[in-house]
């Protein structure tokens, strides 16, 4: 096992350049997540590591050695796609130990190991048969044993669960988990979905148009952002953004009609500020007339309030609460100073 | 053979053997166009393209004159052959070249469709499972793209055995030389007295395609 | 409008029969999903109603009207699908339009209905616009706006928000909420998603193996679930069911080691039950070893904990306390017994 | 037209209004059969599915010889039409007619995958706002694959423009009769000083391959 590092990778296709000069350090046994919108570069950046795309400037190490220009196959990792990508004309055993048959390994050890990974994955009884005659969530398995049989010092991970239901992609999430924990090897995952970041990674990597917006644990980036974009990309719902006017020292926002307190360094007077709020630490109040309660959902345990100002911009409350509002009603809200965040309204960076 | 004259049993030996032959050439030519053609991107690939497809779109006879211009004794790449002890023209090599060219349209399409079907995720799987690129054509691809290479064989050796335009006007019609199945048939028509020698032949050439 | 009302509804294919003898009735205006896992025969259901269908047995009417084997042309009803089935070679705006177009109402009219339901959608700017050139949410809303143009009786949605995105499924389903409100329209909704089910539906139908399992508002099936699938199905995370059996007119849980009390007509003596617990209303404690605490994801607001039972049982706590308990520690959890349902071993129904 | 002698226009006109009649005649029919194919569920679905595509399994010269056994004057069909008055071998119609099925498979082919493209959803959804049977069919299916039913319609043409080995087994080869490009071109290269003829058409027929 072997730590990955990134040196002022970058990546063009012709003259459009797709990955910006990435700097990153993943250390050995780390569990890695790239997250970021579709087009963000997540997938490029992990296929670079691969050895599946070539890197047009820079320079990648898997361990001590540069694997920049180097085949995919003589890179020491192994990658399971959202595909699955098994091999129709094999045999789970067969897919399973494809990569040692590669690497000319004797086919008692072969057995041997894919054996034990069918035992973990629960694959026992599937070896004879074929891809096409498993399920989803079984081909997923067969994937991931695929990959651990063949013993890469990096596993690669694209989007593996985006092509199972809702339910499965819960189960598998806390499977692959405990696989890390098993196994304890350095791995590098790929999603769009921050719930699968914040409770798979050690170490989650944001991108966004292919740069890197920050770097760091799942509570470090939930609670302390860096920028708005991780602010609002990291956390279900969302955060909320007001606009608000740097006045005095304070802060205005003319949406709810009111000037607040920040202790933080502002920009000059007359300049914009987002003030940043999660739904979970709003409270929705009737002594007010600034909003009006679009939309209520109810989950069961949870609930969620639709709120517009009047420019018609949207506020999402969660509430537990059984109190009952009635949708259409005038409405404000009310938030703590220390669960407020405040981001330039130019620069979108954190105010601290 | 008891109810097949010398002269019909020569048509139907000649035109196995020309078939055969056009098939087992073209195929290694064959697969390495649809492969070109399904996964290289390179300048001139449309060009490459609509070459290869030239024979589906032209007729057939045309193609064959076309064949006796470039291949034929006074042509410039027959007269260069001629030289080296080989002629083409109003022989059965000619005839297989002709087979061959007239087939090779079906054979790619079938191969490149069969290539194009194979998701590159397998292959990239493969790679980094630790698979060189040859092996990974040989264990990977070449497997999974089987049934569209015998296919694409089966369709042009059927077409093989079954072109006529560009074989007669390439390479004539010459009984025991180049006349094979179809050139048979349709000299057994222009003779009086020929049809039952025609009927037999049609016969072994419905059985031969049905069966391909 | 008109409500739609379902008798004895019957679908075979062939020998296998789907729907099984549904009796079901939707009042006007009412907002009605359907939803269930996939291969429940919600589809079938809704393409039954369409007339895109055939129904082998029953009768199916809408408003006043029979339409049984009437042509779904002649039904007055609207179908939005999951994969829009926009007309590639009409405008947005002929798209909008065809319904009325068909029905034969002079081009003005037309323009106006256009107008007004592009207004309400927001595609004012797309209107001369190819399908193709819009984004997947767009296309989602030129659907929901043919639909609407046409003034069905009834609107058919299959799954419509499925082949979008997580981000933009949660918009379009408060659009879709709000539409419903506006206009006031019988509305029958098929989703696999139990989430959208609750948040928009007024009443839910839970179907299994092309039979009704309950009817009726979303609360009601949150607190009241007339059976294990129910009540597994509804609510995320899904509710914890742990084996229990009767012993002395109270329930014995072996995987805790413990005797509960239950306030429900108990089956007979040393019959098997089903505890049933909402992660929501699960506490860990530190003082037992019944269980191990196998994994904990965080989630920024909200942590989920998963725990062993001795026999590989999945239990799942829902907390959100930053209470710091080890991943492998020998835990015990405590549930009070007003959130505890009970359900029959061998039925599987709600015990009350 | 003075560069081209009263025959060898004879032959390029023949082919065209060959062609045209073959292609035109074969639409509703091919489109009918396309329809059939990719939409409808019926018994003997396979079996005119084989049937359609017989002409391009055959060789040219067995389906001409069909043809002949057919349509011919002493054939089961072709004795019928004699009757009505209606003669096909050994006339430019029965020309046309080898070339309509030669042509027919590459036309049902190319518009069963049009039509088999089209989401029936979208027809569905027509369906649901109230749109009947012939107007789904009219403003949603037609318009959806006249790509298809374009594509067809030309590829049929140009086969019937290069077809030769069914035609002149059928209608034989006779000047300002049954002589289509092919069978001129073919003519002339048996002829001696026939090249600078052969040249000329064969400059046509690639040149309408080509724009088709």
């Amino acid at each position: 096992m072997s730590g990955v590092t990134l040196t002022q990778a970058v990546k063009k296709y012709g003259d459009t350049q797709v990955i910006h000069n990435v700097d990153l350090q993943i250390d050995e046994g780390e569990f890695c997540v790239f997250v970021g919108p579709s087009g963000c570069g997540k997938s490029t950046l992990l296929r670079m590591i691969a050895g599946l795309e070539e890197t047009s400037a820079g320079q990648i190490d898997i361990g001590a050695r540069d694997v920049t220009h180097m085949d995919a196959s003589d890179r020491g990792v192994a990658m399971v796609f959202q595909t699955y990508a098994l091999y129709p004309h094999m045999t789970v055993e067969e897919n399973m130990g494809f990569g040692l048959k590669m690497n000319g390994v004797p086919k008692a050890e072969i057995k041997a190991k894919v054996g034990e990974a069918s035992r973990i994955l629960k694959l026992d009884d599937y070896l004879k048969r074929k891809p096409k005659a498993l399920s989803g969530g079984q081909r997923q398995r067969v994937a991931i044993g695929r990959a651990i049989v063949r013993g890469p010092e990096v596993f690669l991970f694209d989007e593996p669960l985006s092509n199972l239901d809702a339910e499965l992609r819960v189960d598998m999430r806390v499977e692959i988990a405990r696989l890390h924990k098993d196994i304890g090897a350095t791995m590098i995952y790929v999603t769009h979905d921050q719930v699968e970041a914040m409770t798979l990674a050690d170490k989650i990597v944001v991108l966004r148009a292919g740069r890197i917006e920050q770097v760091g644990s799942p509570m470090q980036l939930y609670k302390d952002p860096d920028n708005r974009f991780v602010a609002g990309f990291i956390g279900s719902p969302s955060m909320n953004f007001l606009n608000g006017v740097v006045e005095g020292g304070k802060v205005r926002i003319p949406d709810l009609n009111r000037v607040i307190e920040a202790n933080v360094t502002l920009p000059g007077e007359g300049k914009p500020v987002l003030v940043g709020v999660r739904p979970q630490h709003i409270r929705v109040s009737e002594q007010g007339d600034d909003l009006t309660l679009d939309i209520r959902e109810r989950l069961g345990g949870v609930a969620y309030d639709y709120l517009l100002t009047k420019n018609g911009d949207k506020i999402t409350v969660e509430t537990d609460s059984d109190e009952e509002i009635d949708e259409g009603s005038t409405v404000t809200i009310e938030f703590d100073l220390e669960n407020t965040m405040f981001f330039d309204g130019e620069t979108e960076q954190r105010l601290r | 053979m008891e109810w097949l004259s010398i002269e019909e049993w020569n048509a139907v030996a000649l035109s196995l053997r020309v078939s055969l032959w056009a098939t087992f050439a073209a195929l290694p030519l064959g697969l390495l166009t649809a492969y070109a053609l399904a996964r290289w991107e390179f300048p001139g690939r449309q060009i490459l393209n609509g070459l290869v497809h030239l024979p589906l779109i032209l007729p057939p006879v045309v193609t064959g004159y076309l064949l006796l211009l470039t291949f034929g004794i006074r042509g410039p790449v027959g007269s260069l052959l001629h030289e080296m002890g080989i002629t083409l023209a109003f022989r059965w090599t000619g005839a297989a070249l002709a087979a061959a060219i007239m087939g090779f349209p079906l054979m790619v399409r079938a191969m490149r469709l069969s290539i194009e079907a194979v998701d590159p995720k397998l292959e990239q799987a493969a790679a980094t499972l630790g698979a060189s690129r040859f092996w990974v054509f040989v264990t990977i691809t070449l497997p999974l793209i089987l049934p569209g290479i015998l296919a694409g064989s089966i369709l042009a050796f059927a077409k093989a055995m079954g072109e006529f335009g560009a074989t007669i006007t390439f390479v004539s019609n010459i009984p025991g030389q180049t006349q094979t199945l179809p050139s048979a048939i349709y000299a057994f028509l222009q003779v009086p007295g020929g049809e039952s020698s025609a009927l037999r032949l049609v016969i072994i050439s419905v059985i031969v395609a049905m069966g391909a």
